[in-house]
This record gives C-alpha cells, structure tokens and sequence, in this order.
C-alpha cells in the first residue's frame, strides 16, 4: 500500500513501490508519481509556509503553476530550493523537506507575522523604518533580511554537470496535450521536420487527468498509441521534460530538457540541457491553467483547484480528500464532483456561483446554487466551510474553480499584449505574437477536447502548407466537447476574513483594495507595491485574479484596468543549465605557447594573460621570491642572453598591390618608404584619434607585410584592419590572415644572442650586424633547413633578435636555442623580467595604452603625421587634446632610493592636499630595475614632459603610500640605443 | 500625510483605511513655468529638487506611461561612486551622498542599503587600475579600499578560490555603496513633488515642441498644448526619438539592457559583487532574489527584450566565480531601452535652442545617479549655469576633444 | 621576397636539427565505434584572389585541382586528394596530405603567380570525427544545422564552439573534419570529448 | 537573432560582432576644409532611428565578411542583407 489515500487505476505503476522522505520520515509512492502525487496518497496536507504571514500551506494544484508546495529536494550538495512538489519526478530513495520556517513546519515561530498583518499591509515597509536613521543598516534591515527568501542554497559548489545544444526544425510543437498531440500528427504526415516538446515526463496534458474518450477509448490511450506512431517517424524528435521556456527573436526558442533529475544520480551525464530551437514555425498548444476564488481564509491546506483534485485522482489515483466540496463558477468544476465519485470518493457538495440548474446529478452530494464559500476554518488542514448562505459543511477538501486561464505567456515574450475574452473570462494571445508562432487549443481560448483536435490539425495543416509542404489529408481524431461554460466570479465581498489573491506572497484582495486607494491603480504599480504575481509561480494561479479584484475597485472592466505581460522564462531556469559546460578551468578556453610543454618541465610559474597561459617567472632553487626569478632573468639577458616566448603576440599575414598604401593609412606614422627585408614600429589610431595599438611590421616582400599586434589587441586590430579594407577602401588589392598560431616566435636578447643564433640559423645566412643591422627582417632557415624568419627588433634595448619558426617545430626548437645558448649561459626570461626591461627602456604597453591616451600622450605626436591620410588623423586634432596641460609619459624615480614605487598611485605638487582638482596624473607601470638597483616607473604626468628634474608625489591612499618622486626620462636604460645597435 | 511608525500603527486599528493616494491625478494646466518631460526616476527627482531645493513649483512632469515606468522600474538597483575620471567622480559622489540622507529628505523609505560593492580584479594590471581607481575615489571624498586576494577571500568566502580559470589577484570595495528599492526612488520622489505642488501627469506623451523664432515655448501632448518657461527632456532610452522633434541629433545610440532576478532565496549574499574576467554584478535582494545583469545586447534596439546569449554570457560568468549558484533558478528576465552615449557618460545641458533643456546619455549606470542628476537638472533649469559638480557634461564635448570614457573602449555606445 | 637562404641552404650540416611535433601528439579515441582523430600530415595553404584577378586563378586552380574557386562554404577535391575549401570571400584554404612545412613553395609552384599564398599547416589543429554519434556529439557545440539536406558532403562552414572558432567540413555522411586554432588546440579537442562522452 | 548572410544562408547572431551604424562606411574627405566637423558627425552622431535601421555586422566566428543588416529597431526584423564591401561600392568607395 503506498498511501492511505491511493485509489485504484490510473496512470502510476501500482507494482513500482518507490521509498522517499519527506522531513526525514519515510513513505511510498508508485512509478509515475510526482512528490506532489505521492503525498496527496499519503495523506501529507501541511507541505510549507507562505512568504509573509507564514500561514500553512498545502498542495494547490498539479502542475508548474504550483505557488505552495516549494520544497528543499534532495540534500547536501545536490539540494535544490523552492521545488515544486508538483513535479518533481518522485524516484527510489527521493529526499524532501520543507523550507521558509523557523522551527518546525508545524511550529513556525514566524507565523507569529500573522497577528500583525493589519500592520504588515502593502507597502507598509516604505512608510517606515526610517527613525533613527542609523536603524535601518543596524536594525530593522537585517531583521527583514533574516526573514528574506523561500528555500536556502547548500552553499556548496553545484556537483552536477550541464549541457547546451542547438536543435532545427520547421515546426516545432510546444505542449502534447489534445491540441498539441493533433498539431505534431499533421505536421509529420507532411514531411516536415517536427519537434514535439512536452513539459512533462508524460505526454498527453489533461488526457491523462480526465476520463475523456478520443476515437472511441480512453483518452490517455490515444495519447500513447499516437506518440508510440510519431516515435517511428524519422522527421519527428519527442522531447518529454522539456519546458520551452522562452521565445526569442527570428524563431529561436529557449528549452530547458531535465536529463536526468528523475533519477537518484546522473551518473556523470549532464543533469539538465538547454536547447536553442531554431524554428521556421511554432505551433503553441500550451494549456490553459485554473484559477481560484478570493474568499475567506480561502489558503488553508485542503483547499486545492478543482482540475488538479480531479488530475489526482484519475492520473496518480491519489484522492485529495476523504470528503470533499466543489466550489465553482463553471461547468468544468462539476466534473471533479463527478470523477471523484467514479472513483468512490465522498463528495460532501457541490457550489456554484451561478444561480443555475444542477449541471448533474451527484449522489449523495449537496447542490448549492448562486452560493459561494465565505470562509473556512481548519489551521494546519481544512475542517470545515461556511457558504454565503449561512450553511456549513465539513470536509477535509475544498476543490475550487474560478475558471481557467489560457497560458499565453510564450505569446508575450515579445511584447505581445493578451486581451480580454469574456466569453472564457480569460486573457488569450493578442497583439503581435513572436515571428511564425501559432496558437491551438485551449492557450487559443478553445475549450473542449474535441474542438481542441480539431484545432491543433487544421492549424498545422496551414502552417506546414505555408512552408511548402503537402498537408496529409488524414482527419482529425474524433472526441466529445466537454460542457465549458463560465460565468466569471472573482470575490466574495462580504466576507469578514482575508481573501488570498497570490498565495505565495500573500497578496490578499485588501492589499489589491488598499493600492488602488493609495493610486498605485496602473497594473504595473498594482504589481510592484503589493509584490502581486512576482512569486515564484509568476501568478500564474493569481495574475487575472488580482486584476480583477482591481478592476472591481476601481469599478472599470479587466480590459480597461489592463494586462500583465510574461516575461521570460515560462518556468524557472537554473542558472548552471544557462552556464552549461563554462565551469571551472572549463570556463573559457586555454591557449598555450608552443614551449609550454618545455617550460613546464624546465620549471616555470605560469600566469592567465588574456586566454594565453604565458611563463612568468622560472624559479631557481634558492629563490624565494618572485623577485629573486625576475632579478636575474632580467640581469642576465642585459648582461649575457636571454630568451623568452612572444608567441601571442598577434601576427596577421598582409599581401596585396595595395599593401603599402594600405598599412600607410592604419598606422599614423609614414610606411609608404619601408625597404623590403626592414622592420618598422607602426603606431595605429582609433578614428577618434585615440590610440588603438601598436607593434613591429615588417616588409617581407615588394607586396608582402606581417603585422604584430599587443597580445590584447590581436583581435580587435584584425577586425579593424578587415573593416577597412572591406568597408573604407574596398576596391584595394589587399589581403589579410592571422599567422599568429603558425609561428613559434622567441625573443632572443642580450649582448650574446648574436652569438647564440649564429648556431642556429642555417651555415650560409650572414647575420653580422653589418648585413643584419637593427631593424633588418628576412625569411631564413634554421637547424638545417626548417623555415624561420629572422626579425632584429629589440623591446629589451639590448642586442636582440625575434626568431620563428612553424609552431610544431616550437617545442624543439626552444630546446635547441637553450642547447645552443648553454655556452653563453643562456637563461629563458618570463613575462615579469620582460616587462621589467621594457619599463627601462620606457615602452608602453597596455598598462599605458588604455584607450584613453594620444600619440601625443605618449610623447609620440611626430608620429602623427600631418603629410598623410591615416585613421585618426583628423580627430587626433582636435583642441582639447592638444591643450597645452596635457598628461605626458615620463619616468619616475623615488627620491629616497629604498622606497618602492607603486602602479595607480596619483601624482600631486608635493604642498597639495589629496583632491581632484590637485591630480596631475597616476603611475602606470612599476617595477625593481635590477640595472639601476632601485624602484622605476612610468607614469602619465601633467605636462610632464616639461617638468622634468621636479620631485611631485606619488600618492598611492588605497595602499597607505606617500612617496616623492623625480620626474625623469622613460630611457632609464641606455637612453642613447648604442646597444641594440651594437 | 506624514508617513510614521506611529501612522501605520493607527491606520492598522481602523483597517488602514485613512491612507490616502500618494499623488494626485491633476489635469494638465495651460502653462507651467517648467515641464519636464518624462517621469521616470531622473524627471521625478528633478521635479523634487527644483520644488525642495530651488523653491520653483509650478512644474509639471510629463509620462507617457505610467510614474516609474522608465528604467528606473528595471534595473539592478545599484548605487555606488566607484568612478575614476575628473569630471565624473564629484558627480557621483554628489549622488551618493543624497542617497545617504534620502528617506529622511524624502519621508519615504527607499530601502537604501549600504551592504558595499566588490569590484574582482584577476591580473596585475587590472588590480593597477583599480588602485589608480580608488585613489581618485578617496582624492573626491569617496570611500574606497584596496583588497589583496586574502582580503576578498575574508569579505567574500563564498567566492570560487578553487578551480577558477582566472585566478582573482584584488577586489576594490567601496563600503558606502550598495543599492536602494527602485520602484521606491520613483514613488518617494513622486510623492514628494506632489506633495510641494508638482503636477504629476501620466498617460500624457509628448508628441513635438512648440517654437517660436527659435526659441521652445512648450510642448504638444496627447492631452494638449502645455506652455512652459523652460522645457526641460528627461527621457533616456527614447531621448533620440524625441529630441529628433526639435530637429536635433545626438551622440547617442539605443539600446537594450537585460537584468534577471532569481527565486527568493535565503540570504547568500550580502552586498554587491562584480566579476572582472567578464561582465557580471549581482546582488540580494530584502525580499530574497538575486539581482543580476551584464552587458547590453550589442544590438541598437527600442524594443524592451533581450536574446538568450546574453543570460547565457552572464550565466557562464557567474558558474565562474559562484559556482554555488549553479541550483539557483532565473525566475525572470527583462530588458530596458539604454541611452548609450558616445563616451559612456552622460549629458546634462541647454542645448543650441533656447528654452530647451536635455538629460539623458545615462548607459546603463543611470540609477546610481538619480538623486545627483535631478539637483543638478533642476540647478541648471533655476540657474541656467551647470552645477559645479557636472560641468563636463556638456553636448558639445565630442567637438572640443573632452571625452569622458571610464573604459577606454572609443566612440563605439555598445562597448560602454 | 627576400630570402637570405640559398637553394642550398637546407642541405649544409647544422649543428641542431628540429622535429615538428603534432600540436596533440597525435590524439585519438574511439566512442563504442565514434572516433576523434588528430591529423598529423595535413598541409594547410590559405590561397587569395588578387582583386580582379579571379578569372586567371579560376584557370590555375581549373588545371591543377579540376575545379575553379570555390565559393564560401564549399569545398571540392581534387583528383589527387587535396581539398580546396571556400574559406572567405577571396580565399580559400588548400589542405593535403604533406609534410609540415613547405607547403607554399608545392602550391605556388602550381598556381603560380595568380594567387597570394600563405603558410597555415601550424597554424591549426585537424581533427576527424567519425560515427554514428558524430552529428550528436556536433549538435552539442554547434548552431550549424547539420541536416544532410542542408549540411550535405563537401559543405566547409566556419562557426563557433565553446567560444572557439572552427572550421567543419562534411567529408561524408557521418565524418567530419574539423579545424581549430592550433594554440587552443586541447581546449577545443576536450570540448569535442566532453561531447562524446555525454552523448554515448 | 538570426541573420540572413548572402553567402551562407542563416546564421545565429552570435557569430557576429556588432559594430554600429552603416554610416561609418562613409568616412569624409580628410583634405575638405570642414574635415575636423565632417569627422565629428561622422563618427559621433546618430540619427538613432526608431524603426528601419542599416548597420554593420561583421562575420567574426564564420567567413569575416562584413555585413550591412537592414533591420527594424521596433521589431527586430531583418529586411535585407548585403555584403558591406558591395554597399560600400555602390556608395562610391574605392582605394
């Protein structure tokens, strides 16, 4: 027995008995029940607390509109907050407890809310908490913030993995109920590639939940023979537990596909995927969901909507009651009176608002007509109910209609506005629906099996002959239209008690009442100041009835009053299925230099720079700092050699007639005199004069360029060099192509590189400085034969070389130049010596090129140049930035010589308090120069450039620092260049 | 009414039935001496400052929806002053001080809720920068602090330290900042104007300007011609569409910002945190969601929606450096129409047509800047004179070279 | 171009001798008869259509691979097994079975001057995937829409996986050749992994 | 979004980058006498329009084209796609 409240038949395996826990007490429940389902079979009628008054809170309802029974499923790790009972696939071993309560579920110590609510109504938090003012970081906020949310995270490192994917399709059916099932047949039958999504993990929609027939048999028969039918079609894709949760542009849906959540363990497979359907057409068959109606103490546990009692019963064969009532406005509602006593449950009543004759007869049941349900009593579980007209009854489940809602929620995500359709006392899809979406069936306001079969056909019958396709000629399934007739009503004025609205944020029809008074009347304000349907169900069960307890107040229709439009997403969406597989190390991609593998078996401390994973130090035994590594890497390339990987240095291959004139117009300075086999540093404006980046290109041929880029800027500059060729200058012969991954590029400097590389370039080619002279280029060979390329550019100041080679050779090649350097005591050099170097020597990299700088910043306005056309050229002129306070880049060097400089310290007259008015400019690059035995930097001062000699400030607040520096010359080394001409 | 414990106390013994509406619903009047043209959180503040600061009341504020519809009913209601250049720091700071003194400036409890902001930095050079940030912080009176990785571990130990790809090597931490209830800003400001004789007028758009030789006398509206002294546009996110009414061009583009909210959570975070090795804030909210938001959508758009590689974006960021989310469900998404300007910074002007006043150019850090925008706004329109603290906020700076560009991404609005 | 090597350059003794060493040292793993392999003797040459000068390339490309330029997205092979994919607009890249580096000089010596060339063979990392859970495995990284009818074989697209650029082309029914930047190389082989392993 | 490229059919927007206005085709004449306010315009102003819009789309992630998109502000839809090289010709764009 799984349950004291377990009927017989329906859609759950009755010899799959399934343990879970529910609060660390264990029960049973069946194959194909929800954990929804199997508590209604045992019995389980307190499952959580409301958000504000912490009133008990039972199951509502059966489906992902479900505002009460959020629990915390399973624990550790793997927990997972405000689930909805409603469904979550029940399985072997499932662990479940309730959240939001202080103590016990049962004894909630914050249910004392309660008593105060006069006090708690609508927005009474904006009106107060503001005396003494100091109370409200100290005082009031943290009580409320004690009190805020619903379930508590685990606060672990979410243990499961998640996937994304793309799916296409021409048609693509969201919803397997009736309409959906019709629509996905039809579409099939032509040939057109169809996806079928169900947010269930059981297609059918409210087949399965009624005792309709379709063709002659039950209809939760004809829903499986017909998907088994459209499993075998080779152009269809079923995809159960998979909620398409948002419409997106040009056809592209959202979907979220529970992989694995219905099993204990996921077993290393992604828990969830989320989808992005590409669509040519899609076809919306999304249901409809009940509503309830504002009476007395209409939340109690017990109280449930009336299709959901019935959905319980027939699908799951749980009853919700031992005596239950029925209170509607319609004549779907009757039918759960009617089924509960197919299935020998005690229906104590019937209620219907409408002054009406009994819809039907059923036994042993009270028929009140033109009556509603004015209050109810029963804390922890429904006892009794009062009716307007003085007559109670006792029972333990009170199944309410207030009509149903169709779920056009899709229908909005692009700003499409639903309208009022009195005729079902419900919004349908209205305005312009998202590009090629379709509506069918009851999300069409189309009520009753038969019409929604019907419906679901024809509609994809049109859409597929839209695309072309042949419509099968098939007919439609045949099924009976269920009575639907509804008379709306919403509220039970004269009732003393609280009237629920949102029953998860306890929203009562006061508050709606109270906001109108106060002028929050626009649906939006109404929604804001009361917090009405932003709960976790997004009101899906009280959006329309807050609305129309609105319009009421204000005496206006629904209509005029307004509508609430969805946003995405239909349902909620974790946040690791959106992440997918960017996790950890997996987060972005790693791009590794070609003697990666060599350095780390060298023995190197690695640094992320940008996606590049680069050497920043090797560390000798001994060292016990990072500075002893950079010290003497540094040293030793100024006083031997050095070698170091500048492989992410962006390399773009440039070919064409038209290559000359081309760079001549990217770069500000002049190009067009460049010889072949010559390297140049070219320095590149944005168009608004601002520097955009600069490197070495060299003139391989009479049409044939390859640029460096900085490693940041590789990207941005090819994308800018494509525009240009492709959008300014499109007529120029000009060709472009990253090389950046073909080379292994090393830097060798040092007085001894010349030395070191005459080893390693091929016998025949003469490098003496005579026939190489800096800033000489050339395409070589090296060891024998292997390609290279040979650049005599230096960033150290020192004698030194680029040296390439493909980058499959790289890994061998580093080996070699080490081998071959061995003589000369060789060292390689990571990125902290490198930049130590090119701070000697005054370079700027992006430290100093922010995007904020000109050329004239940097001290480089000749390289503007005013005799041609270049990007940047124009605006580089304008008066702002050539007024005559401008920020210059000089060196700095501290006063007392044991003092260490710092990055982001702001410069200031040495009189002059800390403020902005008194900023002359901040320090950007710092560094111990081992050549000079004491702290350098550079540094953007203003008018700097004049100053030189003046001792200002370093004023570095956030790190306690006040240092005086002397404004120098950024050539702290060799300021003449004899050695890298050497 | 004065809005008070005591208040609420007595309204709770008779069924809170004395509260009376928060504005009046007045039709509008043929002349005012300002209209302000947009009722969303920078008009509405602008009509407070000029009624409480500079004594002008004969003012209307001009929505073409409803009050607080604008976006400051759809951000991530964040406040802070973490700037870096000269003429945005007093600016903002400016601001924060006036949310620091706002419920009681206002009688209206906005929820300002200094919980801090935490800005990653996860290379050396990003840490640099934010040094260079946090001393120009600290040099216009803002609080800022310098934290190593220890330091953000000790703050923040929900971080992920673990497996990350891009190790975080220093957070900045402004203490002061936090974030305020956004609807709250609107309607406290409202309330107050209303209350100083501020005609709050809703479903009034204003469909072209009235001139005369050159010179803007009023504004036609779907509720009629209203007169004005001084006609003041505060209307980010639509400012091209409507300034283009008076035949003027801007350095602005359109476009969309999505933010997300989670389910109500138990709290997990305490203040604000950014992500520096993309682009991510989050917080959480009194009422338990996480509030959070990247970038723009790239795309120039009017439409109030975004596309799904955004979320994901912000989604990847957010595994990255708080891999405890993972469980956590978006329960919403929505997008607000941005005023990118050319720099990323604002404008708060006369334009070349007398009469005519513009603000707008917000990005998408308009909120923080509410309060400091309207007392600046409403010092403009009373005095005709920028107030000292946004002088450079000027239309004409692109032509002089004066660019404002905290990022240094150049003159292209969906960089900023 | 300017070449300080002689003809004889490559034949005089050095003292070092390099070995090209396959980005991923030449992976490969089989997914219950899905397999993903690294290929280690595929030359890549990018080949440019000087402006107006399609027609004489056309020629050139006619006589030495059967087919003319290829327009983007589409490829073509040759009689002797090289395949020339539409890259972009003016390019096209030529990949082959040869030796990893020297490619230019075997490709410039049939097209002579019509065309730019430049060497890409290092520049990138090729990897076959093969089998049954190919397109599967593919439809986790990828927005392409991988349909015979749409993707058919020959079809050579460049798109994005996993924020990693890459080039797939359909050299059969479920065999696929895949291209990516050389330097991510194991980021984007650990991508195509993880994705035969969720899917298998 | 998904965009119509001319030579390969419909691809997914995130491939792209976006990069603006199609007006930044028409760079002004850097030797006209009003160089310094043609570039200004050029490259500050918008018109920004609510409704028809033309910009520039580049095809980073597939075959590098650069694209104009003619696309509706309002609705998002997507009217016409042309490869930015031919645009820039028909306008008179040449070395």
């Amino acid at each position: 027995m799984s349950g004291s409240m377990r009927l017989s038949g329906g859609q759950v395996d009755h010899d799959q008995v399934l343990k879970f826990t529910w609060n660390g007490n264990e029960y049973k429940g069946l194959g194909g029940d929800t954990l929804a389902s199997a508590m209604v079979a045992n019995d389980i009628r307190l499952v959580g607390r409301s958000f504000k008054y912490h009133r008990p809170r039972g199951i509502f309802s059966s489906g992902s509109e479900e505002p009460n029974a959020l629990v915390h499923l399973r624990s550790g790790a793997r927990r997972e907050p405000n689930t909805r009972a409603t469904v979550a696939e029940l399985f072997e071993g499932l662990e479940a407890t309730s959240q939001n309560h202080r103590g016990t579920l049962e004894w909630d110590l914050l249910a004392f809310n309660d008593l105060l609510s006069p006090w708690l109504s609508a927005g009474f938090y904006y009106k107060t908490f503001m005396w003494p003012k100091s109370f409200w970081e100290k005082v009031y906020e943290p009580f409320i913030r004690s009190a805020a949310g619903l379930g508590s995270l685990s606060g672990e490192a979410d243990p499961d993995a998640y996937d994304k994917g793309n799916l296409h399709c021409d048609v693509l059916v969201i919803g397997a109920g009736p309409a959906g099932l019709a629509a996905a047949v039809a579409a099939a039958k032509s040939g057109a590639q169809v996806i079928l999504a169900e947010e269930d993990f059981q297609m059918g929609g409210r087949l399965l939940a009624e005792t309709y027939e379709v063709n002659g048999k039950p209809g939760a028969d004809w829903a499986q023979e017909t998907v088994a039918q459209l499993g075998t079609m080779p152009n269809v894709r079923l995809m159960t537990r998979t909620a398409v949760f948002g419409a997106y542009d040009h056809g592209i849906y959202g979907a979220l596909e529970r992989k694995t959540d219905h099993l204990s363990n996921p077993a290393g497979k992604p828990r969830q995927i989320m989808w992005r359907i590409y669509s040519k057409r899609a076809i919306l068959c999304g249901g409809a969901t009940e509503r309830s109606v504002a009476f007395g103490n209409n939340d109690r546990p017990g109280i449930m909507l009336a299709g959901s009692v019935r959905a319980y019963a027939n699908r799951w064969a749980a009853s919700a009651g031992k005596r239950v009532a029925v209170l509607t406005n319609n004549d779907d509602g009757w039918r759960t009176a009617t089924d509960l006593v197919a299935k020998g449950v005690e229906v104590a009543g019937v209620i219907d608002t409408r002054d009406r004759e009994p819809l039907t007869h059923i036994p042993g049941a009270a028929v009140v007509t033109g009556a509603a349900v004015k209050d109810t009593s029963g804390r922890r579980a429904l006892k009794r109910i009062t009716l307007t007209n003085g007559q109670t009854m006792d029972v333990d489940c009170l199944a309410v209609s207030g009509g149903w809602s169709p779920n056009v929620h899709l229908t909005c995500h692009q700003r499409g506005k639903p309208v009022w359709d009195e005729a079902i006392a419900g919004f349908v899809p209205g305005g312009t629906l998202p590009v090629g979406m379709v509506v069918a069936g009851s999300t069409n306001g189309t009520y009753g099996t038969g019409a929604c079969l019907a419906e679901g056909r024809s509609v994809a019958n049109a859409v597929v002959k839209d695309l072309g396709f042949a419509a099968s000629r098939a007919g439609a399934a045949k099924a009976d239209d269920e009575p639907s007739d509804v008379t709306a009503f919403w509220h039970v004025k004269d009732s003393p008690s609280r009237a629920w609205v949102d029953l998860q944020n306890d929203v009562t029809s006061k508050d709606v009442k109270l906001a109108e008074q106060e002028g929050f009347r626009s649906v939006e304000h109404l929604k804001r100041y009361t917090t009405l349907g932003m709960a976790t169900d997004q009101g899906k069960t009280s959006n329309v009835l807050g609305l129309a307890v609105m319009a009421d107040a204000r005496g206006r229709t629904i209509q005029e009053t307004g509508t609430t439009i969805f946003r995405p997403p239909y349902s909620p969406v974790p946040l690791g299925a959106f992440a997918g597989r960017a996790k950890g190390k997996d987060f972005r991609p790693t791009r590794l230099t070609p003697s990666h593998d060599w350095a780390a078996e060298y023995g190197v401390s690695m640094v992320e720079s940008g996606p590049w994973m680069r050497a920043e130090w090797y560390p000798r035994s001994g060292e016990t700092t990072w500075r002893d590594s950079c010290d003497r890497e540094a040293a030793n390339t100024r006083e031997k050699v050095g070698v170091a990987d500048v492989t992410t240095l962006g390399k773009i291959d440039i070919q064409g007639k038209d290559a000359t004139d081309f760079i001549n117009r990217v770069y500000s300075n002049g190009f067009a005199k460049l010889a072949v086999g010559k390297v140049r540093y070219g320095l590149m404006l944005r168009e608004d004069g601002m520097v955009m980046d600069d490197g070495t290109t060299a003139r391989l041929g009479e049409n044939h360029y390859v640029m460096t880029t900085t490693t940041a800027n590789a990207v941005g500059v090819y994308r800018h060099l494509d525009f240009c060729r492709q959008c300014l200058w499109p007529d120029m012969d000009v060709h472009i192509i990253s090389v950046t991954d073909s080379w292994a590029q090393f830097a060798v400097a040092g007085p001894k590189s010349r030395d070191l590389l005459r080893k390693i370039v091929d016998a025949d080619i003469d490098i003496s400085n005579e026939a190489f002279p800096f800033m000489a280029c050339a395409d070589i060979t090296v060891c024998g034969g292997t390609p290279g390329r040979l650049f005599r550019i230096s960033f150290s100041g020192e004698l030194a070389y680029e040296i390439a080679v493909p980058s499959r050779y790289g890994d061998s090649f580093i080996r070699a130049l080490m081998a071959a350097g061995e003589e000369f005591g060789v060292m390689p050099y990571g990125l902290e010596a490198l930049s130590v170097m090119r701070i000697e020597k005054g370079h700027a990299v992006a430290n100093e090129l922010t995007g904020q700088t000109t050329a004239r910043n940097l001290g480089l306005g000749r390289m503007v140049s005013d005799k041609k056309d270049s990007i940047g050229a124009v605006l580089s002129r304008r008066e702002y930035l050539n007024r005559d306070d401008v920020w210059h880049l000089v060196g700095l060097q501290p006063v007392d010589k044991s003092k260490k400089l710092s990055a982001g310290a702001h410069f200031l007259d040495k009189d002059a308090e800390p403020t902005m008015d008194n900023d002359l400019g901040w320090m950007t690059s710092v560094a111990y120069s081992p050549a000079l035995g004491h702290s350098i930097g550079i540094g953007f001062v203003k008018r700097g450039g004049k100053r030189f000699h003046d001792v200002v400030r370093a004023w570095d607040g956030v790190r306690g620092e006040d240092i005086e520096v002397e404004i120098v010359h950024a050539h702290f080394v060799d300021p003449e260049g004899e050695r890298l001409r050497g | 009414m004065r809005y008070s414990a005591w208040q609420i106390f007595k309204e709770g013994l008779t069924g809170n039935k004395g509260w009376k509406p928060v504005w009046r619903e007045p039709e509008p009047k043929a002349e005012y001496d300002v209209v302000i043209v947009g009722g969303g959180g920078h008009g509405l503040a602008t009509a407070w400052y000029l009624a409480s600061r500079y004594n002008i009341t004969n003012v209307a504020v001009l929505e073409k929806g409803w009050l607080g519809g604008g976006n400051i009913g759809r951000n991530t209601t964040i406040v802070r002053s973490n700037y870096m250049l000269p003429e945005n720091n007093p600016f903002y700071e400016l601001s924060m001080k006036l949310w620091e003194d706002l419920e009681q400036d206002l009688n209206y409890n906005a929820m300002m809720s200094q919980r801090g902001i935490l800005n990653l930095a996860h290379s050396d050079s990003q840490r640099d920068g934010y040094a260079r940030r946090g001393n120009a912080m600290l040099m216009s009176g803002a609080d800022a602090v310098l934290l190593d990785r220890e330091g953000v571990r000790k703050l923040c130990p929900f971080i992920n330290f673990e497996d990350e790809r891009f190790p975080i090597k220093a957070g900045l931490w402004q203490p002061r900042a936090g974030t305020a209830r956004h609807d709250a800003v609107a309607w406290g400001y409202a309330r107050g104007a209303d209350l100083r004789g501020v005609d709050l007028i809703q479903n009034c758009e204003v469909t072209g300007f009235v001139m005369e030789n050159g010179v803007c006398t009023g504004v036609e509206s779907t509720r009629g011609t209203v007169r004005a002294k001084k006609v003041a546009v505060c209307v980010a996110g639509s400012s091209s569409v409507v300034m283009a009414k008076a035949g003027m061009r801007l350095p602005i583009e359109s476009h969309v910002l999505q933010a997300y909210v989670s389910e109500g959570l138990k709290p997990t975070i305490p203040g604000v945190v950014t992500f520096g090795a993309g682009h991510l804030y989050i917080s959480q909210s009194d009422k338990g969601g996480l509030v959070f938001g990247g970038d723009i959508d790239k795309f120039n758009t009017y439409a109030q929606r975004g596309n799904l590689p955004v979320i994901e974006h912000v989604a990847e960021d957010m595994m990255a450096f708080l891999p405890f989310l993972g469980r956590a469900r978006l329960l919403r998404s929505w997008g607000g129409v941005m005023d990118m300007s050319m720099d990323g910074s604002p404008f708060i002007d006369k334009t070349h047509i007398d009469g005519l006043y513009f603000n707008g150019g917000w990005c998408y850090g308009g909120f923080k800047a509410t309060p400091a925008s309207g007392l600046c706004y409403a010092h403009l329109l009373a005095t005709d004179t920028p107030h000292e603290t946004a002088t450079g906020f000027r239309l004409d700076r692109f032509k002089r070279g004066q660019i404002i560009d905290e990022k240094g991404v150049g003159p292209q609005p969906n960089l900023h | 171009m300017r070449t300080l090597s002689t003809q004889k350059g490559s034949g005089c003794v050095a003292e070092f001798t390099l070995e090209a060493k396959p980005v991923l040292g030449g992976f490969t793993k089989d997914w219950s008869g899905t397999t993903l392999t690294e290929l280690t003797n595929l030359a890549a040459v990018a080949v440019s259509v000087p402006a107006g000068g399609e027609k004489k390339l056309s020629a050139a490309l006619k006589k030495s691979y059967g087919d003319g330029v290829p327009a983007v997205g589409e490829s073509y092979v040759s009689k002797d097994g090289a395949r020339v994919v539409g890259f972009a607009q003016d390019q096209m890249m030529v990949l082959w079975d040869h030796p990893p580096h020297g490619g230019v000089a075997t490709v410039s010596g049939q097209l002579g001057d019509t065309g730019y060339f430049v060497e890409q063979t290092s520049n990138w990392v090729f990897l076959e995937l093969s089998g049954p859970l190919s397109r599967a495995s593919l439809e986790r990284l990828s927005a392409l829409n991988l349909h015979p009818d749409v993707y058919p074989v020959d079809r050579a697209e460049r798109t994005i996986m996993e924020h990693m650029g890459a080039l797939v082309v359909r050299t059969g029914e479920d065999t696929f050749l895949l291209a990516s930047a050389s330097s991510s190389a194991r980021s984007f082989a650990h991508a195509v992994e993880t994705s035969l392993d969720w899917v298998s | 979004m998904i965009i119509n490229h001319p030579l390969l059919g419909p691809r997914d927007a995130s491939e792209f980058y976006h990069l603006g206005d199609a007006s930044l085709i028409d760079r002004p004449d850097p030797d006209a006498a009003d160089a310094a306010d043609q570039f200004y315009e050029y490259v500050y102003v918008r018109e920004n329009p609510a409704g028809e819009y033309r910009e520039l789309w580049y095809h980073e992630a597939g075959d590098r084209s650069w694209l104009v998109v003619t696309r509706s502000t309002l609705t998002h839809e997507i009217t016409n796609v042309e490869p930015a090289r031919d645009v820039a010709r028909a306008r008179g764009r040449s070395k």
